[in-house]
Order: structure tokens, then C-alpha cells, then sequence
């Protein structure tokens, strides 16, 4: 967080911090994103991983999964996409409320993967943007950890008029 | 009871109902508003859902709902006299007793006439 | 009667039931096998399973080979595998399908778990089982064209050539719009209910795009 | 007069026509459908009346894939279909691609190949009964496997490298040898499993709320099952005694003894006992195992298939033309075909492989057991609870990448 601690001189009354406002929201917003797992393949299994206790995604602040795209603010998808799948995918990311995030776990969601098939979609970069790829197949739980805290810095410098505030 | 005694209840009905409205307004002029008919469509799964959710039901639920409510407000009223048990001594014990016994019959009829049962 | 000789005499057994109906009986690779007619396809597996002495009432596996430009008088071959509790024996029917109007009457009477299997060969084959009850897709989408797994059907898919890495579908109509409230728009109910139909949807004409 | 009320209700319901039967999509993104299962469901109150069932969600066409693959590469492919034990499916394709061969490989391999299958058949067991947990409300078990299964990992991580998505062995023996401490590491995995089980077991089997929640829901008789094509636990639940090792072993099953749990009226709780007590029976084996694993070359001496190593490629000819001729002219096995069966976790895992004498299958058929439980849940769930149909889901262990290859 940009911060500027003022010394005793300049500040009568004691020590003082000053930062911007979009820092302070960041900082706030950062640490309680509600993650909507939306797993398919065998992602699903490493993403079980680092939810149980040995990988504890609970040290982020992302403990609570919510299946609904109501309550959701960042959508992670995990696993192969198909093309019967995209518009069910399309459809949640639509109905997720701003300010919303999307992490695509490991290979196949991020590029196709392995599977340049007919029936996968290459990337679910063709169907909404996604803020961080991880790659992988599957990503280790260490990864995904990565890319947790690369999103929490990107939400952290965010601006509070940028996308959906 | 002089009037004064009551200031400590009406700031508490204050300070509740300001959070709930500071709340509920602070969300509605800072969030964001995207509205999109796809945003509004109802979530059902993630498909396109089939019929609409107001169909008649059976009296089962309605039956259920109203027997956890009666229970419900059984046991809300037993917190303030769990909380001061001692202070209230024998004349509570009996008075609550005698609470617990009326529900109780109400219990047991339901029980008798098979409205606890599911099927 | 150790494995190989009951195997051994299903072979003769079935041979005997269905003498011309056979073109092929032997042994692959310890699996006994028969390539039989057409016509004989319900028949052979009605006679499997209900023989008291085999009872072949172990349904396993449905799927078919698609060998293009190999034989002149049929092209797929549809190959069914069986197993008999009682006798813990398995054994696999394959029976040829021509090229043109592929089409076979369903097991589905016979076996419950065939009904799926079917589906699937018609999904990824094209070859249409007369007499089931849901002959639909059952693993692409419903309006996917082509049946991905015959020979001439490209790995990659006929439609994806059309679509640019990183295209983002954004169909204007639907993007957000920050702060107004928008009409239902009529067009709307008609978002396209598969990527299938987005993919096939011409490029937007971006200045410049390589 | 109450009870009259509400019989007279009921007896209304009964004739109720489809007008008023509530449509509702237990969808593909649904906590409880692992991601990619959809039933369109008609309820009457919450009894299920109808239910059509949709899968395709997770489809990526292996058996297309598998036609450009070498025989090797497939494995890349075997390990992403069940991927809750990649190893299981890796040892049945190199066994169904030897028995095309006609190798034979040395008693080691065969031995590593029973221990690791059964070491992934008990993670395999473990996921499934914690996520039978989980999605019956009790999350801790779950933790508790998981912790388990983490362990696993290590051994696994050293063995291939890769945590889930193995690669594990070649056609003709096992990619690498042993590394030296494999023994000490899985017995020292072992030892805490009996006490973790005994500990699941005190937490839910005997659960009044568990036991209500899973017996008598979805049950399944044996002949329908039979028809249905079902196989493992979920066959054996049934109390049909059918297990591919006992069946027509492989890969030297016959060496071991061990006895198969069954189940008596194949409802969601003798499914789930019956995992819990193959748990056992698979530790029995991997004891068995460990004690004579005999020691030998780690693969078959078939130059022509298997690679030579490294260090003989530059000095003796034969390597050189050998490898030479693998990775230009590829394996080709003579024209024919076969089906291979083997007990994977979730029942009998085939693979019905044609070739015509090319360096990939002409054709490859996985045949997966998942396809053919998810079929009957039309059957198994109409006439429960829409709970029940969450827990009929669970507890028959579908898995999205064998179910829609």
C-alpha cells in the first residue's frame, strides 16, 4: 500500500499514515474476494488441494467459495471449457455482479491446452477477459497461490472509477 | 419506569436502524450499476430455466414453516430468562414451566394428529 | 472347463445357431469373436442372453470403427462386447455398416445400458439405431454438425478456422452499459445459445488486423 | 380434522397432472453435480417425478486425439480421464499396448504396477467417500482424507514427477527404475491409514443423520445392474461378485490373495462401505507386494519398443539404430485388435484398441464405467428426494473426464 508515514514534526498531534482512497478501498477489497470455483476436469482435483488443509486457500481471505455467480467476485475456471459448456460459462459471467475477476486455472482454460480438438474452447479469452492466467496442467497448488496474490495487487492499485468500480 | 430509562432502548433503535439505512444506501449510490437482461435473467445452473418458480405447492411446506416459527420464538423466549436464571430464582423456574408446559400440550396434539409427518 | 476350451465352444455353439449368418468366428487375442450380417443383429444378441447355457447377461461395451475406403461393401462396423456372469466369459459381435444410409436396430430392448452407448455412436458416428427411444446428441451440442469421430473429419473441427486468437465475443448488444438502465431489447432472447453459432459469426472488420 | 385436511391434500396431489410439476435444472454449475452433470428434473413437492439427464460438458474428444498419438503418447491422454487415479488408467493402456505386442514384462513392473494401482485406488477411495461427506454437510472427513491423500502425492511426485497428471510407465516397463527408498516410503505412507479410516468410520458411518441420509436411496437390484453395464464398487454393492482382478487377472493379481467386500441391496451406503472396506483389502495387497517385490530389470528387453537408455545410445550400434528406428519409424504392433480390461477404482476400465500395423491406433474405444452409472441416475433417482438425488450422485463417484472422454 502507498504509504507515507509523517513524522512527529510535521504532525503535532503524533505519528500519522496518509495513502490515496483507491489504496485504502484496495487494501479492504483485497482480502475478501468470494471465489465461485467453477471446476470441471482435473483442475477440479488440484483446486481441492489447495482448499484442504496442507495448501489452506483460507490464508488468502478466499475461504468462502459460493456456487451461485450472485455472491461471487471472482470467478475462478478451473478446467476444460467445451464448446456445450461456453455459453453456460458466458451466462455466469454475465450474471456476476461488478467488480469482478476472473482467474483461468491451468492450461486448458487459459489456451485449449493440450486439447486443439473440435470440441474445446481455445481459451475462455474468446468469451469475457480474464485478469490472471495460470498455467499448468494442473497448475500446482503453489501456483495457484501465485496467482492469488497477483490479483490481490492488481486489485489493490486499482483505480476506484476503473472498471465497474 | 421514568422515560429517561427508555434513551438507552431508542439509541439502540437508532444506531440498528441507522447502520441497516446507512447501509443499504451507501450500497445503492456507490455501487456500480450494470444493468444487462442477461444480469437480470434469473440463475438457474447457468441454463435457460423452464417454467416460472409461482406454481402451487403442497400444504406440507407451509405446514412446517409455521410449526418452526411457533418453536422458534418457544426458544427466543427462553434466552432473556436463561440469561438472568439465578436472579429470577423459584418463581421464574415455575413461571417458565408452566410456559413450557402449555407448549408442550400444543406439541403433543400436533404429534397425535400426524401433522410432524412427512409423507 | 478352463477358459480357453468353454471360449472354444461358444464358438462352435454360436456357429451352430447361426451358420450362415456368420462370416468370421475366431479367437483375438484370447476374446472370442464373430463378424456376423446385418440382418442377425438382434437376433444373435437376443440368442446370447437368453440361452440358459451361456446367458451372456453382463452388458459391457458398444462402439464402432469407422474404416473408410478399406472395404467396398460396408464401411463401419459396429462392435458389441458381452460377458456371461455365470461362465465369466466375454465375448465381442461385430457387425458391418455400409458407407451411405448407416442404420442398425437398437439393443436397447435387450440391454438397458446400451441406450446411452448408442447415442454415443450416433454422436460421434453417425450411425442410427432404429427403435431407441432418445436417438439425440449425446456428448456435442445439440445443433453440432458432422460426425466428429469418422475419418474425414477434421481433428480441429470444420467451423474454428473462422475465429482469430483473442477475438473476445462481446456481441455489442449485450456489453453492460455503466449506469443506465436498458430496455429488454427483443433481440435479446435470440443470444446464441452455443459458441458454435458465435464461431461461425463473420470477424468484425478491424482496421488493419492481420 | 387436521389430518383429514392434510390426507385429503395428499390424495389430490396424487392425480396431479405435468401442468403443475415444477421444472427445475440440477444444472452443469451446481456444488453437487461436479461441474459438469445435468438433469433436467420435474418435481412434485420434492419428490423427483421425472428426470432427463445431459451430459457432453467436459467432452474433449480423447478417442479422436488418441488416432494421431503414438502408442507412448496415449499416456498423456489415460491420465487425464480418471483423474482422481491417473496412474490406474496409465498401467491399464500399457497393459492393453503389450497385450497388442505380445510382451511380456519382467515380475518387477508387474509387481510396481499392483502397487501403484493399488495405492491409487485407495486415494481414489478416499476422495470419494470424503466428497460423499461433503456433500452430505460433513466437511472434515474430507479434511482428513485430503491430508492422506497429500501424503500419496510425495510418493507419487518422486515416482513421475508430476503430482496428478502421472505419465506413469512405458509400453514394455516403467519409465525410470525405482528410486531406492520406494519401499520405506510406502510403508511409512501405510502405517496412519488404519487409524485415519477407523477415525472416518467413527465419524460417519455410524452418523444417525448419515445412515438416514443414505439408506434405501437410489437402490439398484442386481440384474438391472447387470444390464446397465455397471462394474465395480457400485456392481459389488449389489452384491454381484464381479472384480476384473479376480475375474481374468492381470499384470500377476493371481500372486496375491485378498477377499472382495459386497454389498447386499446396492443403495448409496453399501456403496459407500463397500469403498470403505476395498480400502482395506488394498492395503492387504501393497503389504503382499512389498514384502516379495523381487528385483530385476525395470522393462521387458523388447529393443524395438521400449527406448534404450541414454548412456548406450552412444556407445553400441544396435541402441543407436534401435532408437533411431523408435522415433522415426514409431511402434507399430502387428494389425489386429484387443480389449483389455482392468479394475480401476471405479469399475471395469476397457480399452478396445485396433490397429493396422501404423505407428498410432487406428482406432481407440475407452471404455469407461462412469458411462454407464450416469445412465441409470434417469432410473435411480426418480421417485426420492431431491436430496436424495444429490447423494445418489456422489455416491456413485462420477468422474468428468471418464464419463465424457
Amino acid at each position: 500500500m502507498g504509504v507515507e508515514p509523517i513524522s512527529s514534526t510535521q504532525w503535532p498531534g503524533g505519528e500519522a499514515i496518509t495513502t490515496k482512497l483507491s489504496e485504502f478501498v484496495g487494501w479492504a477489497r483485497k482480502y475478501s474476494a468470494w471465489p465461485m470455483p467453477f471446476a470441471t476436469a482435473c483442475c477440479g482435483i488440484e483446486y481441492m488441494a489447495t482448499m484442504a488443509s496442507r495448501y489452506d486457500q483460507g490464508r488468502f481471505g478466499w475461504e468462502r467459495p459460493s456456487f451461485s455467480p450472485r455472491q461471487a467476485d471472482l470467478l475462478i475456471v478451473i478446467g476444460t471449457i467445451c464448446i456445450k459448456m461456453a455459453p453456460v460459462l458466458k451466462r455466469i459471467y454475465d450474471q456476476m455482479a461488478e467488480p469482478k475477476y476472473v482467474i483461468s486455472m491451468g492450461a486448458c482454460a487459459s489456451c485449449g491446452g493440450m486439447f486443439d480438438t473440435y470440441s474445446v474452447v481455445q481459451g475462455i479469452d474468446t468469451l469475457f477477459p480474464v485478469d490472471v492466467y495460470v498455467p499448468g496442467c494442473p497448475p500446482r497448488p503453489e501456483m495457484l497461490m501465485l496467482a492469488y496474490t497477483k490479483l490481490q495487487e492488481k486489485i489493490q492499485h486499482e483505480s476506484l472509477v476503473g472498471r465497474g468500480a | 419506569m421514568m422515560p429517561q430509562d427508555f434513551v438507552p432502548v431508542l439509541i439502540t433503535f437508532a444506531i440498528v436502524g441507522g447502520f441497516a439505512a446507512v447501509a443499504l444506501i451507501a450500497a445503492h449510490l456507490l455501487g456500480p450499476k450494470a444493468y444487462s437482461p442477461v444480469k437480470q435473467d434469473t440463475y438457474e445452473c447457468g441454463v435457460d430455466y423452464v417454467g416460472d418458480s409461482r406454481t402451487r405447492f403442497s400444504v406440507k411446506f407451509y405446514l412446517v414453516a409455521v410449526l418452526f416459527v411457533m418453536f422458534d420464538l418457544e426458544v427466543v423466549f427462553m434466552y432473556p430468562w436463561a440469561v438472568n436464571f439465578r436472579s429470577l430464582g423459584v418463581f421464574g423456574f415455575v413461571s417458565m414451566a408452566i410456559f413450557l408446559l402449555i407448549l408442550t400440550v400444543g406439541l403433543l396434539y400436533e404429534w397425535k394428529k400426524g401433522a410432524l409427518e412427512w409423507e | 472347463m478352463s477358459g480357453e476350451a468353454l471360449k472354444l465352444e461358444l464358438l462352435d455353439d454360436l456357429r451352430s445357431q447361426f451358420g450362415e449368418g456368420i462370416t468370421w468366428s475366431g479367437m483375438l487375442y484370447d476374446m472370442p469373436t464373430v463378424c456376423i450380417r446385418r440382418n442377425i443383429h438382434l437376433q444373435i444378441v437376443d440368442w446370447l442372453k437368453s440361452s440358459e447355457k451361456w446367458h451372456f447377461n453382463h452388458f459391457i461395451d458398444i462402439t464402432a470403427v469407422d474404416y473408410f475406403k478399406q472395404h467396398e461393401e460396408y464401411r463401419y462396423e459396429v462392435v458389441v462386447h458381452l460377458r456371461s456372469h455365470s461362465k465369466n466369459i466375454k465375448v465381442r459381435i461385430k457387425t458391418p455398416v455400409p458407407g451411405e444410409k448407416p442404420e442398425l436396430p437398437t439393443l436397447t430392448t435387450l440391454f438397458a445400458g446400451a441406450s446411452w452407448s448408442e447415442r454415443e455412436v450416433f454422436d460421434l458416428m453417425g450411425i442410427r439405431f432404429k427403435g431407441h427411444p432418445r436417438m439425440t446428441r449425446v456428448l456435442s451440442p445439440d445443433d453440432f454438425e458432422g460426425h466428429p469421430l469418422r475419418k474425414d473429419f477434421p481433428v480441429k473441427g470444420k467451423h474454428r478456422g473462422s475465429f482469430p486468437r483473442g477475438t473476445v465475443i462481446s456481441n455489442k448488444r449485450r456489453e453492460p452499459v455503466v449506469g443506465k438502465k436498458t430496455k429488454p431489447d427483443p433481440l435479446d432472447h435470440m443470444m446464441p445459445t452455443t459458441v458454435w453459432e458465435q464461431q461461425r459469426a463473420p470477424m468484425r472488420e478491424e482496421k488493419g488486423d492481420a | 380434522m387436521l389430518k383429514q385436511v392434510i390426507d385429503r391434500e395428499i390424495a389430490r396431489e396424487s392425480q396431479i397432472d405435468s401442468r403443475d410439476l415444477y421444472d427445475l435444472n440440477l444444472g452443469p454449475s451446481h456444488p453437487a453435480t461436479h461441474g459438469i452433470l445435468e438433469n433436467r428434473v420435474k418435481l412434485d413437492g420434492e419428490r423427483i417425478v421425472k428426470c432427463e439427464a445431459h451430459i457432453g460438458y467436459c467432452h474433449r474428444s480423447f478417442e479422436k486425439l488418441a488416432e494421431h498419438y503414438s502408442y507412448n503418447q496415449v499416456l498423456t491422454i489415460t491420465d487425464r480421464m480418471n483423474y482422481v487415479s491417473a496412474m490406474a488408467n496409465n498401467i491399464g493402456w500399457t497393459l492393453a499396448a503389450e497385450k497388442l505386442l505380445g510382451i511380456e514384462v519382467p515380475k518387477l513392473v508387474q509387481y510396481v504396477r499392483v502397487i501403484m494401482f493399488e495405492l491409487n485406488r485407495i486415494i481414489d477411495h478416499l476422495i470419494c467417500t470424503g466428497v460423499i461427506g461433503v456433500d452430505c454437510g460433513a466437511y472434515t472427513g474430507f479434511l482428513y482424507f485430503m491430508e492422506q491423500r497429500e501424503r500419496a502425492y510425495d510418493i507419487i511426485q518422486k515416482m513421475t514427477g508430476a503430482r496428478l497428471t502421472t505419465t506413469f510407465g512405458r509400453v514394455g516397463g516403467l519409465d525410470r527404475p525405482l528410486y531406492n527408498e520406494f519401499k520405506q516410503d510406502i510403508i511409512e505412507w501405510m502405517r496412519p491409514l488404519p487409524k485415519v479410516i477407523k477415525e472416518f468410520h467413527t465419524l460417519l458411518t455410524r452418523n444417525r443423520i448419515f445412515i438416514e441420509r443414505l439408506r434405501d436411496v437410489s437402490p439398484m437390484d442386481r440384474d438391472r445392474a447387470l444390464e446397465y453395464g455397471f462394474s465395480g464398487p457400485n456392481l459389488r454393492a449389489t452384491g454381484v461378485e464381479y472384480d476384473v482382478r479376480k475375474a481374468d487377472p492381470y499384470s500377476s493379481y493371481g500372486d496375491f490373495d485378498f477377499n472382495i467386500p459386497l454389498g447386499s441391496n446396492g443403495d448409496a451406503y453399501d456403496r459407500y462401505m463397500v469403498r470403505m472396506l476395498e480400502m482395506e483389502e488394498s492395503m492387504k495387497i501393497i503389504h503382499q507386494a512389498i514384502e516379495n517385490l523381487p528385483d530385476g530389470p525395470y522393462h521387458a528387453d523388447v529393443p524395438e519398443v521400449y527406448l534404450p537408455e541414454k548412456k548406450h545410445l552412444y556407445s553400441n550400434m544396435e541402441a543407436m539404430i534401435y532408437h533411431f528406428k523408435i522415433i522415426m519409424h514409431g511402434i507399430r504392433p502387428p494389425v489386429g485388435e484387443v480389449y483389455q480390461a482392468v479394475e480401476s477404482p471405479n469399475g471395469e476400465l476397457g480399452f478396445y484398441c485396433v490397429s493396422d500395423g501404423g505407428p498410432n491406433p487406428y482406432r481407440l474405444h475407452f471404455r469407461s464405467p462412469c458411462f454407464y452409472f450416469y445412465q441409470a441416475i434417469e432410473e435411480m433417482i426418480e421417485g426420492g428426494l431431491l436430496a436424495d438425488a444429490i447423494m445418489t450422485m456422489s455416491s456413485i463417484n462420477v468422474i468428468a473426464g471418464e464419463l465424457e472422454r
